[in-house]
Parts: structure tokens; C-alpha cells; sequence
């Protein structure tokens, strides 16, 4: 397939049309009925708890957030390779992959309330935590990968980063390591066209991302990161690929960022309604909805209800994460180290006794 | 300020914005770059309007790489440029640590002279803004301890202008850390003119007899609470804020606390190797005679400030440096 | 130790050495890597013969990043090695700045204790060596500002060996500095087993009563030259080496100075928000009523050191920590 | 030529064969007698300099020193096309390079002998200090060529770097800039096959460096670094592209280090005497010199007499250097700002209390 779609030819790969109608049979991924209602559901669950997460955070109970609308499918598709053995490396905006990795939403809503427990996600396997500095947590991947070879596990290792991580050098440094260690990373590149305002054409001048992996001898693939299909199939044959001890994969998932940067971005700034509602057209959940109506596998009319249902689950686990207990004073202090330092137990007593200190001024 | 000069209500980042403006539309060989930079205007607005007056050339968006945009204006400063470049937040200037610390600080003294790198990079640092992670440090004793560098931090709308266009306008690295916790808390008339303020210079902001007080950045509006609570009880607190963090203008503080005999220092930034220690050294060096206290370190944990929900264990409040204050005056 | 121990004579660098070779082969879970690690053996030959002794896949050479480095050991360390990487030099550490501070000293914390990062960042430090530039930073004083981070510094073989076993069997992210100029310089007979020298505890090479000296690394050899020299002029000196930069052994220290009510800090970094500014800051705090005068910091200039030509200005001689034991005496 | 000589192919541009022979004469840079008669004296001078910085140093008159024996004809080349107005933007192992943009070897050798005197290069027009941290000298060049761009100079950068500097974040960064900013930047890569004792194929998977260029979109070719002809030719026409505003270009010189990678260094270590032997082959002067024999251009018989003149002024400039004055301790101080600091004023004085002191000692 990686030589099928040469990134060089900037060819983009798809199966599903933006009308849900398979136009690359030949690649089509080998998928069951029930999986893909349930992949349909899940990402459907997702989206519905983003958006709702962006409101939360508007109504004042939540801090932040990074909506993930519009990139439901890439997540979709990582959750259909992604086994208990395998590594997600995430960056900040892989609502779905999260979930899927076995992270429950309140988890994710705790960590956008406040909590480091949030990001803990202590019933996935193999996750790494939510990383923010741009592009560092590719090279986790890379030593992560090593590792798998050095104890010759069974494990691919999903590192995902965005369009605008690309810049950095650790996004450099991390493909070479991997190429060089012949790590069974699979590197996702979100390509949602935007870093915060910034657009992908103001972030490099090569005619893909695919191709940067050129740079390293990386097998790599220019993907419609809006079709589900599409994503499935070039993620499995990039986990062939990396099992095989070929080395890692760099894959280009094209899509497009709906939403905000963040729920204290206000894109208007910087793009145009015409902009958005061409990329409308390419949305991942109503295309996968056409083809699964068409081919009877989806019942669009009970989806009202299903979202009603997903509606209540989400709102019980933001009122489960809204009630979590306090964040006690010791947790500043007690995962600094392992062997934690008598400089930091007196730092707490010295607080401890400001507080006593405190409540007697009252 | 003269009489008779006009003058304008601005918050700190509106301040910092005029600044900016101010020197653009002055010297041709400014230029100021970073992400977000151009069309948004900055993700705190601190660049805002300033592409569409000045063009593209001059206030522009970088690709997402701070080595490189550092590194890229020390390239343009050896060939004539003044950059300013914006980091988006104090947790994300590491990866240009080596351009910074390598040679945005060196080469001038590497070349002996022949270069020099008159630029400005400018960041907003501290925590109190229910911020994820990597969004609130304070890291100014790191950049104080590096051979080359200024570092300036204004706490006022008067001051960030002023000391932003000192920093403009020195053919020295200037890092300039702005208090992001008060960039809208705090208005103030601010002279619409050009004005500078020296860099290197501590201000008195309350002239006291009992104890020194050093603090800067959004501290000082804490410190100022404290100073009205110890007032109270009778305590009369001389309170400076430091504004540059090196060099360190020890004379003023020397002085100070040859007055007061007490010394309490404010930061938010980790207590080991802090600021507070270096004043404390500067005091024990200069006034030992005169201490009637140890100096007293009012400061951030030696540990990572905490997510929003732990915060408020972390963050200094006016009860926390008046317990500081106390802790002196009744030793 | 215990008698009948196999006692072997042992550089500094031999016993670094012998210390990653006695965990290697213990622990199939250590791996060590960097530029010119494994054919070459390191550039300061710290890992010599080890390739050939565990095979390409335990020591090996990586690419030429050092963000890689740190960063690779980081997600190696979260799924289950313990990485030691080494990088060239103290002043070729920046480019990794954002992988340490962000990562490796974070992690731990980040996932709440969920994830360990047991790995070991090894480099030569330090001037004297006539190196050109950047080969003679001694930035201790920054990474002990960073929260998350312990800092370990050897003055011998003996020490060397130990402190390296224990930030091996550590858990936690451990920054080993290793002065350079004094690899060779020093012969000890060390142990030929396994020891291990507690991190965070400093250690009393020399008792005395008039004076502490607290000095780490290769300053500890002109630091006891100096001491000889007091001793002819009948002045005791107490001589601290302080081994570990963070934590710092508040106790010994604290404990000594309160003996002799004087102290002098020596150090080779900047000066300015350096360790001697935080020992400074410890002693006021804990033993201000015995501090009979100021602390003297006989350190390295806020400046960068020089080349080779320059550098006997800027390097520390036994007669400047003289110097400054007579200042405190005479205060 | 950049389309004929595509890295993907993994093609060296060459010129002229180990033998001195023209074989690709349609690509023959055009250079008159002289200049090639200079060109060839020129890289004689800065090998027998290299030869001789060797020697002081295990005299233990000079503290390490960076051979460039065998690269000579990459200094060379840019020698042919480095106007006053062009800047050169080094690392640490470019002897012919700086010698041609004006620096003396007195300098160098100063440089060497431990003083930052040596890297100002005075007389040198537009020259950066010699570098030290790997690959961070190539940001540097991208804002210089910004900053050509902005004033619209007529110059163009050549910025230098080493096969092993190709590894870090920073050369991802700065090419990636150039690229964006339209930058009149020529990457020059020495391929000399090491990084201290590292071989080149530790270091990438990549086919070659120059394919690396595609990452950014741009233009890029291999380029047989010991064939003086081949780099004259395409920097030549590298320094057209990137005056022409077509932006950067990526060159690769594929090179050997014949000597050790410092005088610290010992090459026996890690490679073997038949590679150093096999590659001893495509020297570059001794190409040149056949091929200029051949055209009757060098009469090689006065090579010995030029070679005595040579070492003759290269001692010369050595012993001007050994005699340069002592390092006064303002130097230490006085550059480190423009505007100096008291508290470095201070530490100046302290210092010189303490000497006084110490004076007094004896
Ligand atoms: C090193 C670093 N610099 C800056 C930031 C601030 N920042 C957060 S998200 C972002 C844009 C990221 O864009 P992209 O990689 O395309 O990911 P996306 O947000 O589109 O998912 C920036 C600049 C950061 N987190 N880390
Ligand atoms: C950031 C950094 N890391 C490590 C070093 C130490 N070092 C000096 S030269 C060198 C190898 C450079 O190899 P290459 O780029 O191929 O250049 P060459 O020496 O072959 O000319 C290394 C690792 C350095 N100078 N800078
Ligand atoms: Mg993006
Ligand atoms: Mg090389």
C-alpha cells in the first residue's frame, strides 16, 4: 500500500466517498457488521461528549478544553488495531482514542477540570499520559518501541501527534530514532489544518506531511483521516508493517478541526464560515452514517433516542467527575519522587503550620 | 511623567501591545514573530492589530518551533534586525533553551563584540489562571543564572511599558517574562508617549520602617495586600518591587534593609535555588550587621504547580507573605 | 567497608565505569546509550569495553540528539528499562532541556506515580581542561531548580561508584554530573563489589572548628589545598563535600555551621542564583544566631568561561578559597 | 539540474572522475585558468595548514584542532561563489571556508590556541563565529536570510553543517524556516561519513542527506564533495536558485574525514585502515591536481617549492599567533553585554582585590 500511495504523487488514500459510497473496494478493510455499529456508536459517543464538554466549559465547569469535533474517524480507526498490548501515545486531543484504550470519560473530564488523576487513566493499558508540549511525546514512542524490541513484545506502539507538531525537532528526531531503531512505532500525524490560528501552509512548504518521511526511509501514507474506512485499512497494514520488524509507519490523517482550538480560541478570527462548511461536506460521522444507512446496518431514526441515552451517560460522568472529592494539599507533594525528599515533607509541614496559622486569624 | 502629556487607561497587555506599536512604527529594523503571532494577534492578544498595521513582513506567524524562533532572530539580529519574539507560555520556551542559552547570550561575547543580538523574548509566566500543565511556571532564577542575559518582569501597565521598551531598545538578550495572571487585572493611565524605565532598577513602592518586603510580577498586588493587613497590626513595611531579576539592583535593597533590619522575598517560582536564595545571599553579604531576622522566603513548593483544582495549595496568597512578614518580626 | 573486601586502584572514570559494568550485568533491564557510547566507548571512554562486554543492544551509540536521547530513555523507562544516557558535555545538555524538565522529571508525577522514571542522565562538567567552548559549563545550580529532579555530583572514585550504583537503583530521574578535569587525576583503591553511597547526604572530609568550606566535584581537591594552607595559619576548617545538589543535606551542613559559625561555599558555576546562593539561604534560615560573619561564595563568575587562554581568570584556585576563608575569619 | 539529479534516484553529481577526468562535461562549471590554478593553490595552502595545525598541536602548542584533511574541496567550492556580501554561516571544520571569506590563519590558529580573538574574524565581511553545539548555527543562517530578504540585500547565506548535525532537531527546524520564509540560504552537508567514532549509516535510514530536503519542498541534490567541480557547479546554480527567490537549496557533499575527527580523537578505534585506504582514492586535491596536469595547467614539480613557501608563511602566521598578547582579565568581562552589568564590575574588582591580595601572599 505504501508504495500504491506514494506520497511523492500526493494521492490521498480513500475508500468511502464524502456520500458514503465505496469508491476503492479493492482496499476496503475487512470489518464486521457489529464492529462497525459499534465503531459508528463509539464515535458517535464521542462526539456527543464533545460538545458536550464545550458546553460544560461555557456554563463554568470545566477549564479548558480541545474539541476533537470533526476528527471523530481518526480515532475511530485507531480503536479498531489498538489491542491491550499495544502503546497509545497521545498528545491532547484523541478523545476517542482515549476511550477506547479503555480511559473513561469522567477520567478525561476530570483532567480538563483540574486533576492530574484525570490523566491517570488507570484501567487502560498501555497509555501514556496526556502530553502538552508539542511533538516531545513522539519520542516516548520511539524509546517506548525500543523497548518493545528490546523484551521482544508483541506490541505496536500508536504515537499521534498534529499538522503544526511537524515544526518541531523532536518530531525529527523522533522518526529518525524509530527509523533507526527499527521501532514498531505508527505515527499519527491529526492533519486538521490549523495550529490554533496558524494554517498548514504557513508551517512548511512540502507538498504533504507523508512525505516527511521520506527524510528518514520511512514507509508512509497520505490519508483521508475523515473516512473510516480509509484509516482502518492503512492503519493495519502499517501494525503489519511494524510487527513485521519493517520499522514504523508515518501516517497523514487529513482532516479538519470544526471546532476551536480550544474552548478559549475563537476561530472566526482567522477562518471563514465558507472554509468551514466546505469541510462540513468531508464530516466523518455523516459520511459513515450514508454508507451504514445504505447498506441497512444503521437505523438513523433511532439515533435520537441512542443520543438521548449517551446524553444521560455523559452528563452522570461529569456529575460523577464534578464530585470528586478535594484535591488534598498532600498530592502536591507526594508523586514529585518516588523517594520523596525531606525537603519537600518540611515544605509541606511549613504550609501545614501557615494554614493553622491562617485559620486562627479568623 | 511631564505634565501636560496624554494619557490612556491599559491593561498590562495593552501596555505591552503599545510598546510594541510604539517601536514599530519608529525603527524599520524591529521586527516581532512567534506562534500566533501575525493574524491572531497572540493567544493573550499582546500582538493584536499589529500585522494589519505594520504588514506581514514585520508581524508575522512562525512555524511551530521555538529553537528555531529564537535561533532565526539571533540569525536576523547579527544581520541588522531588532527582533521581539513571543513564546506562548513559559512551560514552552525549553525547547529553545540551547538558542537561548547557547547563543542568544553568546554571541556577542563569543565574537568579542562584533555581533550583537538586541532582541527581545518575550513570555508570560506564573500560575493563578486555571491553566493545564506547562502553563504556569516560573522559571526567572533559571534565566538569571545564565552568563548573558537580562531578565525583566514588570507587575504594572506603567511599568510594562516602560521596561518593554528599555528592552526594545538595549542591544543586550533581553528575556522579558510578563505577569499573565495580572495582564487584565490591572488598569492604569499609562502615558500615551514613549517613555522608558532603566532596566537593572528596583522601585520602592511603599516606603516602611519594620521590614522589607521584595517582591515583582503578579506578587507585588499580593505583597500589597499583605502590606494593608500588616499595616493594620502596626507594621510598617517598605515594599520594592525588584522589575529586573539580574542584574539585581542590590544597591536599593541593601539599603532598604540596612533600614528595616528584616527582609521577606516573594516569588512564585521554586524555592531551592530561587530568587529568594540569591537575595538572601545579597543581604547576608552586604547588610549581615544589620539583619535582625533571617531573611524570610515566601515561595512556590519545590514542586510543579499543581493542576487548576490543586492551585490554591500552591499559589501565594496576602495571608501566606503576612505570615512571612510575622514570622520575621517575631523572631 | 567491611575487611576482606577486593580493594582495585581506580580513576574517577574507571570507577563510573566499573559501576554501570556491575549493574549491566545485574540487571537485564539497563541499557546505556549516547553519542559515541558503544564502539568508541564514550569520548571520555566512560563506557569503554562495555559494547563488546552486553552487546550493541545494551550499549550502543545513538544518532546525534539530544532531545532523542533524554526523551528515548523516557519512554523506554515507562515501559520497564532503566536507561542511563550520557551526553557529551554539560554545555551539549540544552538541546534536551524540554525533555528533562517536561518529561523526565515529570512523568512520576504527571501520571501519579503511575509511570517511574528510573533512568540516569550522566555528563562531565566543569572547567580546567582547556577545552573550547561550551566543554566547561557547570550548570548544577539549574538543574536543581527544576522540580523533579535530584542532582549528583562525586569528588572520587570511591564516590563515583557508589553515588552511580545508588542513581542507578534510584527510581527517580537522576541528573550525575562528573568532574572532568579531575577523571584521571585522582587514584583511589575502591571497592571491587557493589556498594552504594546514599544520595542526598553530604559528607565531613575533614573536621574542624574554626570554619566550614562546603565545596562538591573538583573543587574539592583545591578546596583542601586551601585547607592546608589555613591549617599552617592555624585556622580549623571544617570541609564539607556536598555530594548531591538536590536535595540538599540541610542537616550536616547546618549542624557544622553551628559549630564553627563561619562558612565559605565554593563552587565553579556563575555566581548569581548559583549553589552558593541556596546554601546561603539555608544557613540564614537555620543558623542565623551562630553566623558569627557573612557567607563568603568563592565561585565562578557571571560570565562565560573562557577559552583555554582566559581561563586561569575564571577557574578557582586554592588561593581564592584562602581568600575567602580570611574574609569570613576576619570579618 | 536539481530535477536531473534527483536525490530520490540517490545519484552523485560528479564532474570529474578519481582520475582527473572530465566525465560529465555538460556540467563543467565554467572557470578560467586562474581562478582554477588559485583555487587548486588555495586548497594546497589549507592542507598543508591542516597538516601543520596537526603537528603544533602534538607539539602541545596548540590545544585541539579539527582536521579538515580530505573535505578540502568543499571549502573549495564555496570559495568559487562566497562574494563579500554573501555571509558564511560555519560550524567548526570549514579551514578553506573561512580562510577564502577573509579570515587569516593567524586567527584560526588563535582560535585554537584558546582565544575568542580568533573567531571574530575581522577582516572577514559577513562571517559568523565559529560554532560549537551541533546544527544550531543552520537557525541562524534562516534568520540571516530573512533579514536579506527583509532589507533586500543581494546575498545569499551558506550555512555549514556535518552528516552527524542532520541528526538533531535543530537542522529539521532551520530548513523547514528557510523553506517557509522563501530564504536565500544554501545548506551545505560535509558527508563525511563520521560523527566523532559514529558512521553515517547510525545515523539516518534516509537513502541519502539530500533527500532529506523533500520534508521541506526543497530542492536538493548529492554532490560528490571531493570533486572541486562538481561543488562549484552546483552551488553555483544553488546560489541562482535561491537569488532568484526561489528559496533555499539542500546540498549534500559527500565527502571523507581522512584524519581523526579532533586531535583528541583516535579514528583506529572504530574503522579500518582499508576504508580510510579505499577513500584515500577520491582525493580531492590529488583529483584536481591530475586533471590540471593533465590540461597542463600545474607543473607538479613546483609543488615542492610552493609547499616550502607555504609551510614557511604557515609558521609564520603560527608564531604571530604564539606571540599574541596574554589574556587580559577584562576580557573575560567586558563582552559579555553591551551595556555591562555592576554586578560583573564588581566580580572584576573583587577579583582583582584578591590578586592583590595573593601578591601579597608571596
Ligand atoms: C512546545 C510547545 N509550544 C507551544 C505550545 C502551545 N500550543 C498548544 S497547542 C498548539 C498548536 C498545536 O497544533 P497542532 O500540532 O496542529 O495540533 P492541534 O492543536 O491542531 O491538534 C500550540 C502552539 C505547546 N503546547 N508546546
Ligand atoms: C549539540 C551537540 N552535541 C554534541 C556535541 C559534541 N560533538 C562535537 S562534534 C560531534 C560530531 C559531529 O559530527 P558531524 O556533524 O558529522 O560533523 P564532523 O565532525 O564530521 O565535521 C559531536 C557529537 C556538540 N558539539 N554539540
Ligand atoms: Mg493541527
Ligand atoms: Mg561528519
Amino acid at each position: 500500500m505504501f508504495k500504491e500511495y506514494s506520497p511523492l504523487d500526493d494521492k490521498l488514500f480513500q475508500v468511502m466517498d464524502n456520500d458514503g459510497k465505496i469508491i476503492n473496494p479493492d482496499w476496503m478493510p475487512d470489518i464486521s457488521d457489529e464492529r462497525l455499529q459499534k465503531a459508528f456508536k463509539d464515535m458517535l459517543f464521542a462526539r456527543q461528549a464533545d460538545l458536550m464538554a464545550v458546553s460544560y466549559q461555557r456554563q463554568g465547569r470545566m477549564f479548558t478544553y480541545p474539541p476533537n469535533f470533526g476528527q471523530e474517524a481518526i480515532s475511530g480507526g485507531l480503536a479498531q488495531v489498538m489491542r491491550d498490548q499495544d502503546w497509545l501515545v497521545p498528545a491532547f486531543r484523541e478523545l476517542g482514542a482515549w476511550l477506547a484504550k479503555g480511559a473513561t470519560l469522567k477520567e478525561v473530564f476530570l483532567y480538563f477540570m483540574g486533576y492530574e488523576d484525570g490523566t491517570v487513566f488507570k484501567n487502560a493499558k498501555n497509555i501514556t499520559p496526556i502530553s502538552v508540549p508539542i511533538g516531545s511525546q513522539l519520542i516516548h514512542a520511539a524509546g517506548i518501541g525500543y523497548a518493545v524490541n528490546y523484551k521482544k513484545e508483541d506490541s505496536v506502539v500508536y504515537a499521534i501527534i498534529g499538522d503544526g507538531g511537524t515544526s518541531i525537532g523532536d518530531f525529527h528526531e523522533a522518526l529518525n530514532f524509530a527509523t533507526v531503531w527499527n521501532a514498531p512505532v505508527v505515527f499519527v500525524v491529526q492533519n486538521n489544518q490549523f495550529a490554533i490560528s496558524v494554517p498548514f501552509k504557513k508551517q512548511t512548504r512540502s507538498i504533504n506531511i507523508a512525505v516527511k518521511g521520506i527524510a528518514y526511509g520511512m514507509s508512509s501514507i497520505k490519508v483521508d483521516g475523515n473516512d473510516l474506512f480509509a484509516m482502518t485499512r492503512a492503519l493495519r497494514e502499517a501494525e503489519a508493517h511494524a510487527k513485521s520488524g519493517k520499522g514504523p509507519v508515518l501516517i497523514e490523517a487529513l482532516t479538519y478541526r470544526r471546532g476551536a482550538h480550544t474552548t478559549s480560541d475563537d476561530p472566526t478570527k482567522y477562518r471563514t464560515k465558507e472554509e468551514e462548511e466546505k469541510w462540513s461536506i468531508t464530516d466523518p460521522l455523516d459520511r459513515l452514517r450514508k454508507y451504514m444507512v445504505a447498506q441497512k446496518l444503521w437505523d438513523a431514526s433511532q439515533e435520537e433516542n441512542l443520543l438521548a441515552e449517551y446524553k444521560k451517560e455523559i452528563d452522570r460522568q461529569f456529575e460523577e467527575a464534578e464530585n470528586y472529592p478535594a484535591y488534598p494539599l498532600d498530592d502536591v507533594f507526594r508523586h514529585m519522587y518516588v523517594d520523596i525528599t525531606d525537603d519537600l515533607k518540611e515544605q509541606k509541614v511549613e504550609h501545614e503550620k501557615f494554614l493553622k496559622w491562617k485559620e486562627g486569624l479568623k | 511623567m511631564e505634565g501636560g502629556t496624554e494619557m490612556k487607561v491599559m491593561t498590562i497587555v495593552q501596555a505591552i501591545t503599545d510598546a510594541i506599536d510604539i517601536k514599530l512604527a519608529e525603527d524599520p529594523t524591529i521586527v516581532t514573530f512567534g506562534e500566533d503571532v501575525g493574524v491572531e494577534g497572540g493567544v493573550f492578544r499582546a500582538t493584536e492589530g499589529l500585522q494589519k498595521k505594520y504588514g506581514e513582513h514585520r508581524v508575522f506567524d512562525s512555524p511551530l518551533a521555538e529553537s528555531a524562533i529564537v535561533g532565526s532572530a539571533v540569525g536576523m539580529a547579527m544581520n541588522g534586525l531588532r527582533p521581539i519574539v513571543e513564546m506562548q507560555f513559559c512551560g514552552f520556551v525549553y525547547p529553545a533553551m540551547n538558542q537561548i542559552i547557547s547563543h542568544a547570550a553568546r554571541i556577542h561575547n563569543r565574537s568579542r563584540g562584533r555581533y550583537k543580538t538586541p532582541m527581545v523574548i518575550r513570555f508570560p509566566y506564573g500560575g493563578g489562571i486555571n491553566a493545564l500543565e506547562h502553563h504556569s511556571e516560573s522559571m526567572e532564577a533559571m534565566y538569571g543564572h545564565i552568563p548573558g542575559l537580562k531578565v525583566v518582569i514588570p507587575s504594572t501597565p506603567y511599568d510594562a511599558k516602560g521596561l518593554l521598551i528599555s528592552a526594545i531598545e538595549s542591544d543586550d538578550t533581553i528575556i522579558f517574562m510578563e505577569p499573565k495572571r495580572i495582564y487584565r487585572a490591572i488598569k492604569q493611565e499609562v502615558p500615551e508617549e514613549k517613555y522608558s524605565i532603566p532596566i537593572g532598577k528596583a522601585k520602592i513602592l511603599n516606603e516602611g520602617t519594620d521590614i522589607t518586603v521584595i517582591a515583582y510580577g503578579a506578587m507585588i498586588r499580593e505583597a500589597q495586600k499583605a502590606v494593608a493587613m500588616a499595616k493594620k497590626d502596626g507594621i510598617s513595611v517598605e515594599l520594592i518591587d525588584l522589575r529586573t531579576i539580574y542584574p539585581i539592583d542590590k544597591q536599593t535593597i541593601v539599603e532598604s534593609v540596612k533600614k528595616t533590619g528584616r527582609m521577606v522575598v516573594v516569588h512564585e517560582g521554586p524555592n531551592t535555588f530561587g530568587v529568594g536564595a540569591e537575595l538572601t545571599a545579597i543581604i547576608n553579604e552586604e547588610a549581615f550587621l544589620n539583619q535582625e531576622a533571617p531573611v524570610v522566603r515566601v515561595t512556590g513548593f519545590d514542586t510543579i504547580v499543581p493542576l487548576p483544582r490543586g492551585e490554591h495549595h500552591y499559589i501565594i496568597s496576602p495571608e501566606k507573605i503576612y505570615y512571612g512578614i510575622q514570622k520575621s518580626i517575631k523572631f
